[in-house]
């Protein structure tokens, strides 16, 4: 049941995401919080992916930037790192778009880095 | 550091390329696949864009300090924003 | 027509990673799917790969006789030969 | 039938394709010769451009494009475009083969007007 709940909150989330990104927030801090209580990292991280683009639509580039880093982080938990690239794309976007081009040069190195690898990037 | 805004630009315009067609693609899949299936799809595109764009993408990462690489990136940047209308 | 030469190899390069690509994807999707559904699937990664290929392609052929665009087409050309690595 | 002998034929001629040109291209003689007499105009397309890329393997690159030009005139018959951007780079290719960099030119402006088009390419 509380599988079925966490993939409901997920979509609803995704689906918000366009036109309400404070909506889509509470949706993906649910899925968020009934991911962990199942122990299940993928959906976790999805939530967590949910939760950084949230917050990026609505200019809250600090927040998506730290959700993005535990995105990277949960990938490093359990060694399966589909999306890993995007991630770092991401974290360079939000430092571009605050004005920190160094920061996003060492990230977009690392979405370089990355972007090329086998397998689900 | 130059290029960094035109790194963002380039990785914008080829996600919106990669995301409409991908989009178009599951609403022609419709429900005859699973969303392991579709995964796999959207894995696709991903890793397409990827591989393509690694190229261009190290081409706009060459800094350093030698006058000569600093050139040829600006080079790459310039071709870059005029081939994919980055500046718009 | 300089250029010519370039065109071809890059459509060859980027025709290399989409196959690829594409035969891993018919892999992962296994007997799940109809021919019709991976035909679409086929055509997703044949669109992506038009769309992204438009602007470098156009801009190896803007020959015409002013010595500024044929410069710039040159140089064009030079950038993605590097960034591509074509001429390998 | 003859629908199953054709799509057979259209298969053991891809998978002959890399291994033996020469082999290949005798399955997609019989693909078109099926595909003419069920009057299916995707197939006698599909094995139009098996014959072209026989061709092109073994370095026949006049008869390669005359086969591809075919599959140009095939799309016009019944209004569907799926593959002429690629029909348009192949042709242009073979010219570049042949040191004929006119008319891959030509060929390849044709190809830069299709490929960014709606729909199937």
């Amino acid at each position: 049941a509380e599988q079925l709940q966490c993939r409901d909150a997920l979509r609803a989330g995704k689906r918000l995401l366009k036109e309400n990104g404070a909506a889509a927030m509470i949706r993906f801090e649910k899925a968020l919080m009934l991911s962990k209580q199942l122990g299940d990292k993928v959906q976790e991280r999805r939530a967590m992916r949910g939760l950084a683009a949230s917050a990026r639509i609505q200019g809250q580039y600090k927040s998506a930037i730290k959700h993005l880093e535990r995105v990277l982080e949960i990938s490093q938990e359990f060694k399966e790192f589909t999306g890993d690239a995007d991630a770092y794309g991401t974290i360079a976007d939000c430092y571009t778009d605050m004005g920190d081009f160094d920061k996003a040069a060492a990230y977009y190195d690392k979405y370089i880095d990355t972007m090329n690898r086998e397998g689900p990037v | 550091l130059e290029t960094v805004p035109t790194i963002k630009a380039l990785r914008s315009k080829v996600e919106g390329i990669r995301a409409a067609e991908f989009e178009k693609t599951v609403h022609k899949l419709g429900d005859g696949v699973n969303k392991k299936q579709l995964r796999a799809v959207e894995e696709l595109s991903k890793a397409i864009v990827n591989k393509l764009l690694h190229g261009p993408m190290t081409a706009l990462r060459c800094d350093g300090t030698d006058p000569e690489a600093v050139n040829q990136t600006l080079a790459n940047m310039d071709a870059l924003e005029q081939m994919f209308q980055l500046s718009q």
